[in-house]
Order: C-alpha cells, then structure tokens, then sequence
C-alpha cells in the first residue's frame, strides 16, 4: 500500500479522517485545558503568598 | 403523631394551599391546551396530519406543562420555611415527599386528563384511541411529577433553577414518552398496547418505590 | 419531658467553613437539661450556622453532636427538638389554626393543646384568621406557638426577639423560663442581651 | 471491609488523603502517558494500515476503531461517575467527589465523539448526516444528562453541596440509563425497521477485532490521564487554604 492510497481511504478520506482529527482535538483540550488552569491557578497562588 | 397522619395531613395542606391559590392549577392546565392549539395554526389543519401526529403532540404538550408546573411543588414551601419544618419532623422525609409529590400531581396532573379528550377531538383522533390515551396519562403524568420532583428537590435553591431543570428532567422523561405515545399511535390503529401498558405501570410502580429517596436527599442537600 | 429525665446535648472539636473563611474551629460545648445557651457574635460569624449545624440542614466541616450519648442520627434527637428559625415556616393562606395542626401534625402532641397555646403567647381569639393577615410580631409569636403544642426538650431559636416589642420580649423570655424550669434546654442566637434570672445561661462567643 | 485484604484497605486509606494523592498521580503520570501512547500506536497500527477494508463499507468503517471505544467510554465513564459520586455521598470521602465531577466533562467529550464520528460513518453508508438510530438517539439522550451534571455543579456555587447534588443526579441517571436504552432500542425497532444495524456488526474479523480491544483499552488509560488531570486542579481548587498546597508552592519557588 502506497501512502497515497493510505491517506485515501478507499474514497472515504473525508469522513475518516475528519473522525480522527476531530477526536484528536477533543481529547487533547481535555488534557491541556486542566493542565493550563492548574498552571494559572498555582501562579495566582504563588502571587498571593508572596504578597502576605 | 402516626405516619400515616403526617402523610394525610401534607397532603390535605396543600390541596387547601392549591385551592385558595388557584393560578397553581389553572397555569400548567392552560399551558397543556395552548401548545396544542398552537400545532394546527403551526403545521396546518389537514385532519389526517394532524390525526397522524396527535398522540405525539399530546403527550410531548404534556410532558412541557408537567415540566412547568414542577417549580410549584417546593418552591413556596422552600420560601417561607416550611421544608425546614418537614425535614426536622422525625417521619422519613421521602414519605412526606411522596405526599407533596401526590398532593402536586392531584393538582397539575389530573387536570391534563380532564381536558385531554377535548383536545383529542380538536386534533380529530379516533374514538377508540381515546381510552388508551387517558389510561396512558393516568399511568404516565405520575411518573414526571415523580421524576420532577428529584431534578426540583436538586435546583429549589438555585436563583436560577428554571433552564437546568429542564436539562435535568426532561431526558429522564424519554422513556415515558416513548412508550405512552406508542400505545396511543398503535391504539389508533386499533393494535393491541398491552406491552405499552404493562411497561408503563412497570415505570410508574418503580418511580413510586425509587424517586422520593434521592428527592429527599437534594431537599436536604438544597437546604443547607 | 413527661418522664423528666435528663438530657443533653453536646457538640465536640466542631468547625465550619464557608467560602475560604473559617467562621469557628475546634468549638465544644455541653448542655443538659435546664439550660440555656447562647451564641454571641458579630453578624456573620457563624451563629446561625452553627445554628443549623445543629438542625442538621449543614454538615460541620469537623466534628460531631451528640444527644443524650448518641450521635444525632442514630437517637430521637429530631423527635425532641423544635427549630423556630429566621424563616417562620408559616403558610400565609392558611389559618392560625391550620398552620399550627400542620406543625402537629409533623411532630407529636406536647405540653399544650392548640388553643392554651394561642393563650400563652397572647393571640386567644385568632385562630380562624389567615396568616398572611398577621403582622410580623404576631407571625414571630405564632411561630413560637409551635414550640408549645408540640413535644419537645431542645428548642433552637435563631433571633427569636427580632419584630417583637418589649411585652413580646418579656413573653418569650417567660416562655423559655418555664420550658427550663420543666427540664427541656435551649440553644439561641440574639442581639438582645437576655434577661433571665432564674436559668442557667451558657454563653459562647463566636468572634 | 473484612473481605478486603490489608494493603488495599491501606492504599485507598492513603489515597484518600489529599497531598498524598497529588504527589502520586503527579508520579503515575508519566507512565499512563507512556502506556496511552504505546496502545495508541498499536491500535491505530493495526487498525488503519493492518486491517484489510470491509468488504461492504469499504475503508469507512475504519471510523469503528474511535466510534465503538468512545461509545463505550461514555457508559463506563457515566457508571464510574455515579459510583465514586455514591462513595463520596455514603462516606463523604472528598476525593471520590472529585474523581466523580471530575469524569464528566471526559464523558461527555467521548459521548460527542461518539455522535460525531457516528454521522461521519453514517454519511456514507445511509446518504444522510443524521439517522434516528438507537445507539446515535441513546448517545444523544446520553449526551444531554452528561450537561445536566456539569450544569447542575456550576450552578451551585458551594462546591461540596455541588458535588452532593452531582452524585444524587448521577445516580438516578445510572438508574434510568438501562430503562432508556430500552425504550429508544424499542422504539427504533418499531419504526425504522432493521435497516440501518450493519452498522453495529460489521462481520468482525480477527485482525479488525485486536485492534479494536486495543483502542478500547487506550481509550481508558486516556480516561484516566484526563480525569486525574482534571481531578488536580480540582483538587488544588478546593484544598487552596490547606497547609500542604501552601508548603507545595513555597517549596516550588
């Protein structure tokens, strides 16, 4: 199987594709989006301390 | 005092609270006959239309006016101090919640059977439909007061409880739906619904047993 | 009450917290019958929660009650309280004599029937008048009412004084006196200092 | 608790305390992570190169290997909810309130998934984008109680009442699921006719069904990279005033 016809997908490129894209992007914002408010919030804390 | 007088007793309150307000019975009752109104101005009058679609449009009507009159069954109660009152009593909360569950549903439930062969001969269905229709409102409206009442007991204390409660109910409704406007359609067409039927009172007889324990447990939870 | 047995009331390592600010930690009392105890405070220094802690409408964020011995919920701790709280509880479409067998009705009969008791807080005579026809200081004696007809040892009172007059003040206080006097406790919150000579007052500061 | 053996019983006694649950989900992570990836690669190896095309559906059913595994995600993801929500409500243990909030916003990411991948699939083989299908009509009854959980907990802004309220929701929901599933599966069959189930059975091959597993396995190590994620910044939310968040931020400077 050449690689074209890998990305091609018997015709079906679009909807399987766009399945995996979609998926990849759902499942990778539910990890960074936790990770990027744990980040925010522990420097708004670190901010507080210093200010007492 | 006995349970049983506790229980006789929630209920007779607020019957006697419904009747010297009134608007509590008549606001979801009028709702139930003018959404239903609204669907022959809306998709046009043709009869057999309208035949076709009938039992979906009644029951969908009167799972919206279910769904509206449930803000009555705690929110004056919750108000006024009148729950803390019922969950201080040393009676099991649940069963004082099934009274106020039933006293809600003998207001804003029966009523919607009163008027729903009215509104069956609005939407032109065949007489023989008829009694599966009342059966089914009879069997299925106790069910969402009884679903209602855990998604209210869950949002009473909310300022703005109205739109999530009806994110939380009116999916648990589906199954009611389902199957009481099934047995209404195949009613029409002169089936046999005894499966439909069977299943409802199955629903109604498991909802009576299982909703007024986690309804008890959010009042408590909203209390605090 | 009919047996005159002594009960108590007590709350141990007890603390709550609300939105990041600790209103009390580490709080203890002890109550038998017979006595009074009262939360002091600024507002908004927890006495009503501690209040409703009591009631068990809150859990405390440490800590536990106990009554005569046993944890709140494992004793007939709700068969012999009566809460009269910042809300009233009363229907305004019902009558006096309807919201008070309602109140009964939840509860059990005790020391007084409904009318000797609609006497004793000084609103003979209304009884078939609907609630919603009271003024505040008739609505707060109503509500007091309860406290009578039902049977109970511990009566938790949030701000029982506030909407009466000084005849009201000197009602409640007669009242809470003679509920003493007959074994039962009680716990208040109040802005009023109280005057009552003859019982034994507990105090808790909470500020 | 007798039935349980020792060191179980003092594992969750451990976990159960905060600081110590941060500090060793922090350590695990690296190894779900590396797990996830490996059972990834595998699956989609298999899955999209390995796998000969069905012989009806051609490479579209290829979408089976993320639709199938989501589809199941978000019934696991919904039982497990309710489960850590009645734990946290018999034994008022914080950190199973966590766990349970913090499930269902990956829940309800996979029951989407799920109805977006299932009408990219069905767009080839049924012509329309959406069919009232059982399983489609399931996941978006599904999908509408997974937002009456996360609605229901913003709306109440005392959080651990929020997680009371969430945990009693779940739990009817989990009641109610069965009987839904039911009904809609019923319903189906009376008015659509067996027509559009070869979507449920592509005749399973060996060497379609491995890769499938493996998903579905990846998928529930993604589950719990996502939701200790989401379960630490919950958790720091909550335990902000704690003397062991304030050591942790001190010692990080």
């Amino acid at each position: 199987m050449t690689m074209q016809e890998f990305f091609a997908m018997g015709g079906y490129a679009f909807y399987v594709w766009t399945s995996y894209g979609l998926t990849l992007i759902v499942l990778l914002a539910n990890i960074i989006i936790p990770v990027v408010q744990r980040k925010q919030f522990l420097r708004s804390l670190a901010l507080k301390q210093k200010r007492q | 005092m006995s349970l049983s007088h506790a229980f006789f007793a929630v209920i007779r309150r607020d019957l006697v609270l419904a009747l010297r307000r009134r608007s509590e019975i008549a606001n979801p009752l009028l709702f139930f006959i003018l959404v239903i109104t609204l669907f022959p101005l809306g998709i046009g009058a043709q009869p057999h239309l309208l035949q076709a679609i009938a039992p979906g449009i009644i029951w969908v009507s009167a799972l919206l006016a279910a769904m509206l009159s449930l803000d009555s069954l705690f929110r004056s109660d919750f108000d006024d101090g009148s729950l803390e009152q019922i969950l201080l009593s040393p009676h099991p909360t649940s069963v004082l919640v099934l009274a106020k569950i039933i006293a809600h549903w003998l207001v804003t439930g029966l009523p919607l059977l009163i008027v729903a062969p009215l509104l069956a001969v609005f939407l032109g269905m065949p007489n023989h439909s008829l009694g599966i229709l009342l059966l089914t409102l009879l069997l299925g409206t106790p069910v969402l007061s009884l679903i209602g009442a855990i998604g209210v007991a869950l949002t009473v204390g909310l300022r703005r409880g109205g739109m999530i409660l009806s994110l939380l109910v009116l999916p648990l409704y589906v199954p009611v739906l389902i199957f009481a406007g099934n047995a209404v359609q195949m009613a029409g067409s002169g089936l046999p619904v005894d499966a439909q039927i069977n299943i409802l009172i199955a629903i109604l007889l498991m909802a009576l047993v299982l909703a007024p324990m986690p309804t008890a447990a959010a009042l408590k939870m909203s209390i605090n | 009450m009919q047996t005159q047995s002594i009960h108590s009331l007590e709350g141990s390592g007890l603390s709550c917290i609300r939105d990041d600010r600790v209103l009390f930690e580490e709080l203890a009392f002890e109550l038998v019958s017979g006595q009074v105890l009262l939360l002091e405070g600024k507002n908004g220094s927890g006495k009503t929660s501690l209040l409703r802690i009591l009631c068990g409408f809150r859990e405390p964020d440490a800590g536990e009650i106990n009554w005569c011995g046993d944890a709140v919920n494992d004793s007939p701790f709700y068969a012999q309280m009566a809460y009269v709280g910042h809300l009233d509880g009363i229907k305004k479409e019902l009558t006096v004599r309807e919201n008070l067998k309602m109140s009964l009705a939840l509860s059990s009969p005790g020391q007084y029937p409904i009318h000797e008791a609609l006497a004793k807080v000084h609103m003979a005579g209304y009884d078939d008048v609907l609630a919603q026809a009271l003024s505040a200081g008739q609505k707060r004696r109503l509500s007091l009412a309860r406290l009578l007809i039902t049977e109970n040892v511990l009566w938790i009172l949030d701000e029982p004084f506030t909407s009466l007059d000084k005849q009201g003040i000197a009602l409640i206080e007669t009242l809470m006196t003679e509920h003493c006097a007959s074994g039962g406790m009680i716990v208040l919150t109040s802005h009023h200092d109280i005057d009552l000579p003859d019982v034994d007052v507990q105090r808790i500061n909470l500020s | 608790m007798f039935l349980i053996p020792d060191p179980v019983v003092r594992f969750f006694h451990r976990m159960a305390s905060p600081p110590h649950f941060y500090a060793f989900t922090q350590r695990l992570m690296p190894w779900l992570v590396v797990i996830f990836l490996l059972l990834t690669a595998a699956g989609l190896y298999g899955g999209l190169y390995l796998a000969p095309a069905d012989y009806q559906q051609g490479d579209s059913y290829r979408i089976i290997y993320i639709h199938v595994p989501s589809a199941w995600m978000s019934l696991f993801i919904y039982v497990v909810m309710a489960v850590a929500g009645a734990i946290g409500l018999v034994w008022r243990i914080k950190l199973a309130e966590i766990v349970a909030i913090s499930s269902a916003p990956v829940g309800a990411s996979f029951t989407f998934i799920a109805l977006v991948t299932g009408s990219l699939w069905g767009k080839p083989m049924w012509g329309t984008w959406w069919v009232w299908d059982a399983r489609l009509t399931s996941e978006l009854i599904l999908l509408f109680l997974y937002l009456g959980v996360i609605g229901l907990y913003g709306a109440i802004d005392d959080k651990r009442t929020a997680s009371r309220a969430v945990a009693i929701l779940a739990l009817v929901g989990v009641v109610n699921i069965p009987i839904i599933h039911y009904s809609v599966e019923w319903w189906n069959t009376l008015h659509q006719g067996p027509t559009v189930t070869k979507m449920d059975k592509p005749s399973i091959h060996v060497t379609m069904l491995i890769p499938l597993l493996l998903m579905a396995l990846s998928f529930k190590f993604y589950y719990l990279i996502a939701m200790l994620q989401r379960a630490r910044t919950e958790l720091l939310l909550r335990e902000r005033n704690a003397q062991w968040v304030k050591a942790m931020i001190l010692e990080s400077k």
